[in-house]
């Protein structure tokens, strides 16, 4: 049980759990499956010792983002999706093809770098300090800026999308501002 | 392999499921007692240890009830609705379970018989083990969601919902009010929090920590969707919501799930303001501190039974009410106020001006909470009734 | 074997054109949505990988941009999914082939 | 002149901007505005001032902001103070405030005017920063806010369909030119690896002369980069074959017009060229500029004499004057494109606000067959718009003259074929300008309502714009030339000097006498041909090429279709001449199914295809897309 | 100014004393074990009942204050069968709320009491794990054939079958009825007496009544012309009520 096998396990985990999540015709399936993925993606995270990012993965999207996709899905159309209906949007094969070719395109750079970056280690990192803590000082000391504009952008986008949600009466509101 | 690490992780894990688990089928027997007594009835008093197998049987104040009820769960038969997502439907109360036993790990529980460097369960002790405990708890309301949706049933539905609702809007007031004493410490290692607390500097001595757990204990009553914050499994409106369609064994993973959240949020809240395993004696004897810690949630639990007895179940609009318009301004102007004491109270140690600090933010608190209460209410209107006189 | 920056570049990926695949292929908006955040993800496995295998681990680049990230994918997704309810509000529908009012008449 | 100061030039209407867009006060967010301006009017003459002292050849002076390093390189914020910024700093603020000014008066009774004055403020911060920056990063950021704002602006009276499509128009068709941009300053990333103009280690992009030595795309790196900025700039600037915006943008409010089109937006374009002059320079593209500024004087001043519409008139003006500008930069250097460019917006502005005045003295009304008499009415106007128009004729010692003759002698130097084109661009200059004011200020008003006079706050911009149409020429001239890198012929050819003065007071006669005792408005205009009013079908072509690039395959097929009917027509028509009962089996089975008919079917087909990825399917908008970054890092990969 | 959160005190102190006092007073509590006991003494061992207890409790007819209400299918003196009183109407089984009655009718007809040859049931099914003991069936049935009974040990090992009561289970005779409540037997008994005598009368008006027929037609000129009378009294009776409403809706609309 070393971290290779740990590796391909969540590789695999992840990978299906996307799949899934993107190929399931039952919606609430493919958010369950989407979960799944950010799991599998926290425990890579976890692996290349990035653990308050995983941790924050979990919180933000398994605890956040799915419970929004899942209100989203409830408020919207038929959960399970009509039978008569196809999945798949008009000419997806075409869609199919140019994701394979986005794929082969991002792929040929790594491919070719292959030789380069293979004997390419994580450094030890022996920290004194937890990370956390280390992280936390460096949010606060360089980039305070950062976190006020994306308070901002947090607060902005928390009411505008209360503002487009709500639709009707807020627009009838917002006529009268000008 | 590392033969010596598994062992210690047994060692540290094996009495959680030990522990934990008997102390929730105690809760069980406990509630129902404690909740007729209330009530002035008797509750369980009839099962016991059977003597015979054809009868005789000791009573002991109807302490076998658990076991029969665990048996019977157990043997009841699996029902799983017609058109109901059978596999969701098995799903919900495994991950409702798993949550809330992960979840127990990162509690301060120094056991005796794991040696001084591997205090607690220190494989679990990770730098962000507070944040961490959030975001699995975070989990259960996704459990609870697949309990409602895949019951497929109006009722399950609407209870998963309102579940989800709750838990969504109490976890804001509960990280909050956490972040109180993450802020003071400087940490968010579980271990650390329970070593600043040592002595007798409990947390909920201070203005702010008693305020911030006052926060934490409402807004951990209504996480865990217990009264008077039930309204998922109001059985009045719903029926018994999400839990609706859950019969035998899966309702009882559900309800162990729940009873574990149950301890899991309480020994946090003793860990961040009970002073963890703290109290008389642990200095001679630091096996008591497992002792203490126990104890100490024991008498939270204690008191939500209390609770449970006492007070009737809020409204929808009441519950979303009391968390966005009063715990949560309140525990953000708990922070500023625990940032300044804290500053104030460390520039003048031990002089009478920390005294005098201590009782300001106990008054502004007392005076902000009041009159968040006034405001909340000046806008209900006495009830006019059309037809009556 | 171990494991090396381009397993991770590779993983990213392929995960990455998952997501574009669930964009281009599915009808539903929500699904369209959710397959941008695989997207997302798969970037910030990669800020990640790139952190750890990079040359100055301690500066911390990389978990601080990828915390970023979450961040503005959190705004993206309560924004895109109030914009899916508002338009479903509107046309009844979430389905991208009944969208397209965007087409000259 | 400090950092922060210069930065304070652009940054102050853009505070302006975020401060009055949260006002519902008309009145207090145009004093906001206007006071803003007015401050950094006056820094930026500081500023000038202090550039002013500069030779030519000196180091420019820089200020940098660090913004971000990727790696090893760093990308700044920097602002650059020499000759050409403080210039055309001071420029753009002082016609900028009295435009501010007069559209305090302009737009008064309109009830979102501080929303007005809000974008206003925005177009000023965006446009000083194109002044300024020091990097090309900067300088497309700002150029996109002057892009927004123009749009903004255009569309402002957006319940008037004409002005949201006008707006949408401008915004789309100079979005063309900036993907053109926007390439050339990756690839000068690519190849530099420094976006600075200027740097102090003297390795910035216009401090690189060897970029010929590099390659990309098979041809020398400048000679691609200094193409694809001038895809910008004629994007921006309204020349051929982009213009079309520019005249429909005369939807927006008359002081828009004055800002965007004399001082400012179209500005930007020709003062893009005249920044990244080294590498035009360096990649043999002058030429070409041009040229293609020669063909769009040319073809502007046609179109402006056959239009009725007093600010299109002007519009087209502009045009045909920013192609000169582009012959004064390709032809004759950067002093004598950035000489007319700096008269020209005064008197232009001068043009524009006095049209805006007389619109709204004649009740709204744009259309010249419908005003007349002017004259009396309107006496301050008057004045200021005639000198205005002086100017733009180049009528001797105004300040166009200086600048237009410059212009000519530099053509004259370099490149005869061009001299001749931007001559009789000048004639028809002078011809469309003298038909105007015939139309507009003689003779009886042909309105409804009775014609008055502006008010104050209106007329005095005007009046003191004036004075500068007529002075600036000859005030500045030396000094101008003398700062501005490119030197200017000296002395001016017999020639030139004669072509000028001709083409000037001859376009003045010749229009004067076609319209002198014409009934103007009763019959038809003898200059309005069909093609000049059409505008040479600029926007149905338009229409049928770019708009409708798909449309193109079908009507091409479809032509196709009627020639090939034609030939069978034709064919069956000498076969049955030839001999009937033979040839008929053949024909029909042959001819119709097989080769004309099939081939038509086919070709139609092949229209249909071609039209179907534009059908409002966002997952197919979104295949595009990805489809265009597959071989857009294909092309990259290619490249490297 | 009251105490924040006070309510809340108070309230648990509320409970807190019940919850010690049911300890100390047994008088507190409403629970009453095995209150079938006159000693009131708590058995000392939990589980099966004692022979004696178990007695009792079959009896029912002693137990009625703590049992469960269920349906009944009432019989007269005599077989069972022979006198049940039911005849299979179905008006319960389409009244019942939760659907529990299932009946089938007999083929052929029989005679009881000397009244008129009627139906039977040949099936009455009742399923009491759906019956919510909601008495409308009583109320509905016009022959008084089912009442409700009351049971104490309804606990069976058959799920599905031992809770299905078929018809033969359910025909009690009317002196168990007697015995498990007298008053309301009583009553009924009495009430079924008093309709039969009022048949009776009945019955003899109306032979009275085809007598008078004929001088019924001889006044029915008279009757009619009182009609008439009686139309035209009612008409002004009718007048105001328009303005009744009119007033009404004037109300409403301030």
């Amino acid at each position: 049980m070393n971290e290779v096998t740990a590796f391909w396990i969540l590789a695999a985990i992840s990978v299906i759990g996307a799949l899934v999540a993107v190929r399931k015709r039952n919606l609430v399936h493919g958010v369950f499956a989407l979960l799944v993925f950010f799991a599998g993606l926290a425990g890579l995270f976890l692996l290349l010792l990035a653990e308050f990012i995983a941790v924050v993965q979990i919180l933000v999207y398994a605890g956040a983002v799915g419970i929004l996709i899942l209100f989203a899905i409830m408020l919207t159309d038929r959960v399970t999706g009509k039978d008569a209906f196809r999945v798949t949007s008009r000419g997806s094969f075409w869609g199919a093809i140019i994701a394979l070719a986005v794929f082969l395109v991002i792929l040929l750079p790594t491919i070719r770098e292959i030789p380069l970056i293979e004997n390419a280690t994580p450094k030890d990192m022996i920290v004194e300090q937890s990370s956390v803590k280390e992280l936390g000082t460096k949010l606060i000391e360089p980039y305070i800026v950062t976190i006020e504009v994306l308070a901002l952008l947090l607060t902005a986008a928390l009411i505008g999308a209360v503002t487009a949600a709500q639709g009707g009466r807020a627009s009838e509101k917002g006529e009268n501002t000008e | 392999m590392n033969w010596e690490l598994i062992g210690d992780i047994l060692l540290a894990t094996v009495p959680l499921l030990v522990i934990f688990p008997s102390m929730f089928a105690l809760t069980t027997w406990v509630e129902r007692k404690a909740l007729a007594r209330i009530q002035n009835r008797i509750g369980p008093n009839k099962v016991g240890v059977p003597l015979t197998p054809y009868g005789g049987n000791l009573s002991l104040f109807g302490l076998g009830q658990p076991a029969a009820d665990g048996i019977k769960m157990l043997f009841k038969e699996n029902i799983v609705p017609t058109g109901a997502d059978r596999l969701f439907h098995l799903l919900a109360p495994i991950l409702s379970l798993i949550p809330a036993m992960l979840v127990l790990c990162f509690l301060p529980l120094e056991f005796p018989w794991l040696n001084g460097e591997q205090n607690s369960v220190k494989a679990f002790m990770l730098d962000g083990a507070v944040i961490f405990f959030f975001a699995i708890t975070g989990l259960n309301t996704l459990a609870v969601f697949m309990a409602g949706w895949a019951s497929r049933n109006k009722y399950s539905l609407l209870g998963g919902m309102r579940a989800i609702a709750q838990m969504v809007s109490y976890e804001i007031p509960l990280v909050l009010s956490a972040v109180v004493v993450v802020m003071i410490v400087g940490s968010l290692n579980a271990a650390e929090i329970a070593e600043a607390q040592a002595g007798w500097n409990w947390y909920v001595f201070q203005p702010w920590g008693l305020a911030a757990f006052v926060i934490f204990f409402i807004a951990a009553l209504a996480e865990t969707n217990r009264s008077p914050f039930d309204l998922p499994e109001a059985e009045s409106e719903i029926i018994a919501g999400y839990f609706t369609e859950y019969s035998g064994f899966k309702f009882a993973l559900f309800f162990l799930g729940e009873y574990i959240a149950m301890f899991a949020i309480s020994g946090l809240a003793v860990t961040l303001f009970l002073g963890a395993g703290g109290g008389p004696g642990v200095e001679a004897l630091p096996w008591l501190k497992v002792i203490w810690f126990l104890a100490k949630v024991c008498i939270l639990i204690g008191v939500m039974i209390w609770l449970r007895g006492t007070l009737p179940r809020l409204r929808v609009d009441q519950l979303m009410g009391f968390a966005w318009k009063f715990l949560l301004p309140l525990s953000i102007l708990n922070i500023f106020i625990a940032g300044f004491a804290w500053h104030a109270k460390k520039a003048n140690e031990g002089t009478a001006v920390s005294v005098i600090v201590w009782v300001a933010a106990l008054i502004i608190l007392y005076a902000a909470a009041k009159g968040l209460d006034h405001v909340n209410r000046a806008k209900v209107k006495p009830r006019t009734y059309q037809y009556g006189e | 074997m171990t494991l090396a920056l381009h397993h991770y570049l590779i993983l990213a990926a392929v995960l990455f054109c998952i997501g574009l695949l669930g964009a281009f292929s599915r009808r539903n908006a929500v699904v369209v949505l959710f397959s941008v955040e695989i997207m997302l993800n798969a970037a910030n496995l990669n800020f990640i990988a790139f952190w750890r295998f990079g040359t100055n681990p301690e500066l911390l680049h990389g978990p601080l941009f990828t915390l970023f990230t979450i961040a503005v994918a959190a705004a993206e997704v309560a924004v895109g999914l109030a914009l899916v309810i508002a338009v479903y509000r509107h046309f009844r529908s979430v389905d991208l082939e009944s969208l397209d009012t965007l087409k000259e008449e | 002149m400090t950092t922060e100061k210069l930065a304070l030039i652009p940054l102050l209407p853009l505070l302006a901007a975020a401060v009055t867009s949260f006002m519902r006060d008309g009145k207090r967010a145009s004093i906001f505005a206007i006071a803003a301006l007015l401050v950094s009017c006056v820094l930026s003459l500081i500023a000038f001032n202090e550039a002013w002292g500069m030779a030519a050849d000196d180091k420019p002076k820089l200020f940098t902001i660090p913004w971000l390093a990727i790696g090893g390189t760093a990308i700044n914020f920097g602002f650059v103070l020499n000759p050409l910024t403080g210039a055309m700093a001071a420029m753009v603020t002082f016609v900028g405030s009295l435009i501010f000014i007069y559209s305090a008066g302009y737009m008064s009774h309109d009830k979102r005017m501080a929303r007005f004055f809000c974008y206003l403020s925005l177009f000023a911060a965006g446009m000083l920063g194109v002044v300024l920056a020091n990097s090309l990063i900067l300088f497309f950021m700002c150029w996109e806010v002057v892009g927004v704002a123009s749009y903004l602006l255009i569309s402002f009276w957006n319940h008037k369909p004409e002005a949201a499509a006008a707006g949408k128009k401008a915004f789309i068709v100079t979005r063309v030119g900036d993907m053109g941009f926007f390439i050339g300053i990756l690839l000068v990333f690519k190849v530099t690896g420094t976006l600075d103009f200027y740097t102090e280690a003297e390795n910035g992009i216009l401090q690189q002369y060897d970029l010929n030595s590099q390659m990309a795309f098979g041809f020398s790196a400048a000679t691609v980069i200094s193409f694809l900025l001038f895809v910008g700039a004629v994007g921006k600037s309204g020349q051929i074959p982009l213009h079309v915006w520019l005249p429909d943008a005369m939807e927006g409010p008359t002081p828009v017009s004055a800002l965007i089109h004399a001082a400012t937006m179209v500005a930007a374009g020709v003062f893009l060229v005249a920044r990244t002059f080294p590498l035009f320079e360096a990649g043999g593209m002058l030429p070409l500029v041009a040229w293609v500024g020669a063909i769009t004087a040319l073809v502007a001043a046609f179109i402006a004499l056959g239009q009725y519409d007093l600010k299109r008139i002007l519009a087209y003006s502009t045009v045909s004057q920013l192609g000169l500008m582009m012959v004064g930069i390709g032809a004759a250097g950067v002093s004598v494109g950035m000489f007319h460019l700096l008269t020209h917006a005064f008197f232009k502005a001068l043009l524009f606000l006095g049209a805006g005045s007389i619109i709204l003295g004649c009740h709204d009304e744009q259309d010249i067959r419908k005003m007349g008499g002017l004259a009396k009415p309107m006496p301050l106007t008057t004045i200021a718009y005639l000198c205005g128009t002086l100017a733009l004729v180049a009528f001797p010692f105004t300040s166009g003259f200086f600048s237009k003759d410059e212009i000519l002698a530099g053509a004259w130097a370099n490149n005869q074929p061009v001299f001749w084109v931007a001559a009789l661009a000048s004639l028809l200059t002078a011809v469309y300008m003298t038909r105007q004011c015939m139309y507009v200020f003689p003779g009886t008003y042909r309105g409804e309502h009775a014609p008055h006079e502006s008010p104050k706050i209106m007329t005095v911009p005007l009046l003191i714009l004036s004075v500068f149409a007529l002075g600036l020429g000859a005030l500045a001239r030396g000094s101008i030339l003398e700062l501005f890198p490119g030197k200017p012929v000296t002395p001016h050819p017999g020639t030139v000097v004669a072509v000028s003065i001709a083409v000037a007071l001859g376009g003045i006669a010749l229009g004067f006498l076609i319209y002198r005792g014409r009934a103007i408005g009763q019959t038809a205009d003898p200059l309005a041909l069909k093609p000049f009013e059409r505008k040479f079908w600029f926007d149905e072509i338009y229409e049928a090429t770019v708009g409708r690039l798909w449309t193109l395959f079908t009507i091409i097929s479809e032509q196709l279709n009627a020639l090939l009917l034609f030939i069978r027509d034709l064919a069956v028509e000498v076969a049955s001449r030839i001999g009937t009962g033979f040839a008929i089996g053949g024909d029909r089975k042959l001819i119709d199914s097989l080769a004309f008919d099939g081939m038509c079917a086919r070709l139609r087909f092949a229209g249909r295809t071609v039209t179907r990825p534009q059908n409002g399917f966002l997952p197919g908008y979104l295949r595009l897309i990805a489809l265009g970054a597959v071989l857009l890092t294909a092309l990259v990969l290619w490249a490297k | 100014m009251s105490l924040l959160g006070g309510g809340i005190f108070k309230g648990m102190a509320v409970t807190l004393r019940n919850f010690v006092g049911s300890y100390f007073d047994k008088e507190r509590l409403t629970t009453k074990e095995y209150a079938w006991r006159t000693d009131d003494k708590l058995p000392e061992r939990a589980g099966d009942y004692p022979k004696e207890e178990a007695e009792q409790l079959s009896d029912t007819t002693t137990v009625t204050h703590y049992s469960r209400n269920f349906p009944m299918l009432l019989h007269d003196e005599g077989e069972p069968m022979d006198t049940v009183r039911c005849v299979a109407c179905q008006i319960c089984e389409r009244e019942c709320p939760p659907q529990c009655i299932y009946i089938e009718k007999s083929k052929d007809k029989m005679e009881r009491g000397g009244n008129k040859a009627q139906f039977y049931p040949a099936t009455f099914d009742i399923d009491v794990s759906v019956c919510m003991s909601c008495q409308i069936c009583v109320e509905v049935c016009p022959f008084d054939a089912i009442v409700m009974n009351s049971q104490f040990e309804l606990s069976t090992p058959d799920r599905f079958g031992g809770l299905l009561l078929r018809r033969d289970d359910l025909l009690k005779s009317n002196d168990y009825y007697h015995k498990i409540h007298p008053e309301e037997a009583a009553a009924r008994d009495k009430r079924i007496a008093d309709e039969k005598a009022a048949k009776e009368a009945k019955k003899k008006a109306a032979e009275e009544a085809k007598k008078k027929a004929a001088e019924a037609k001889a006044k029915a000129e008279a009757e009619a012309k009182a009609k008439e009378e009686a139309e035209s009294a009612e008409k002004p009776a009718e007048a105001p009520a328009p303005t009744h409403t009119d007033a009404k809706k004037e109300d409403n609309g301030e």
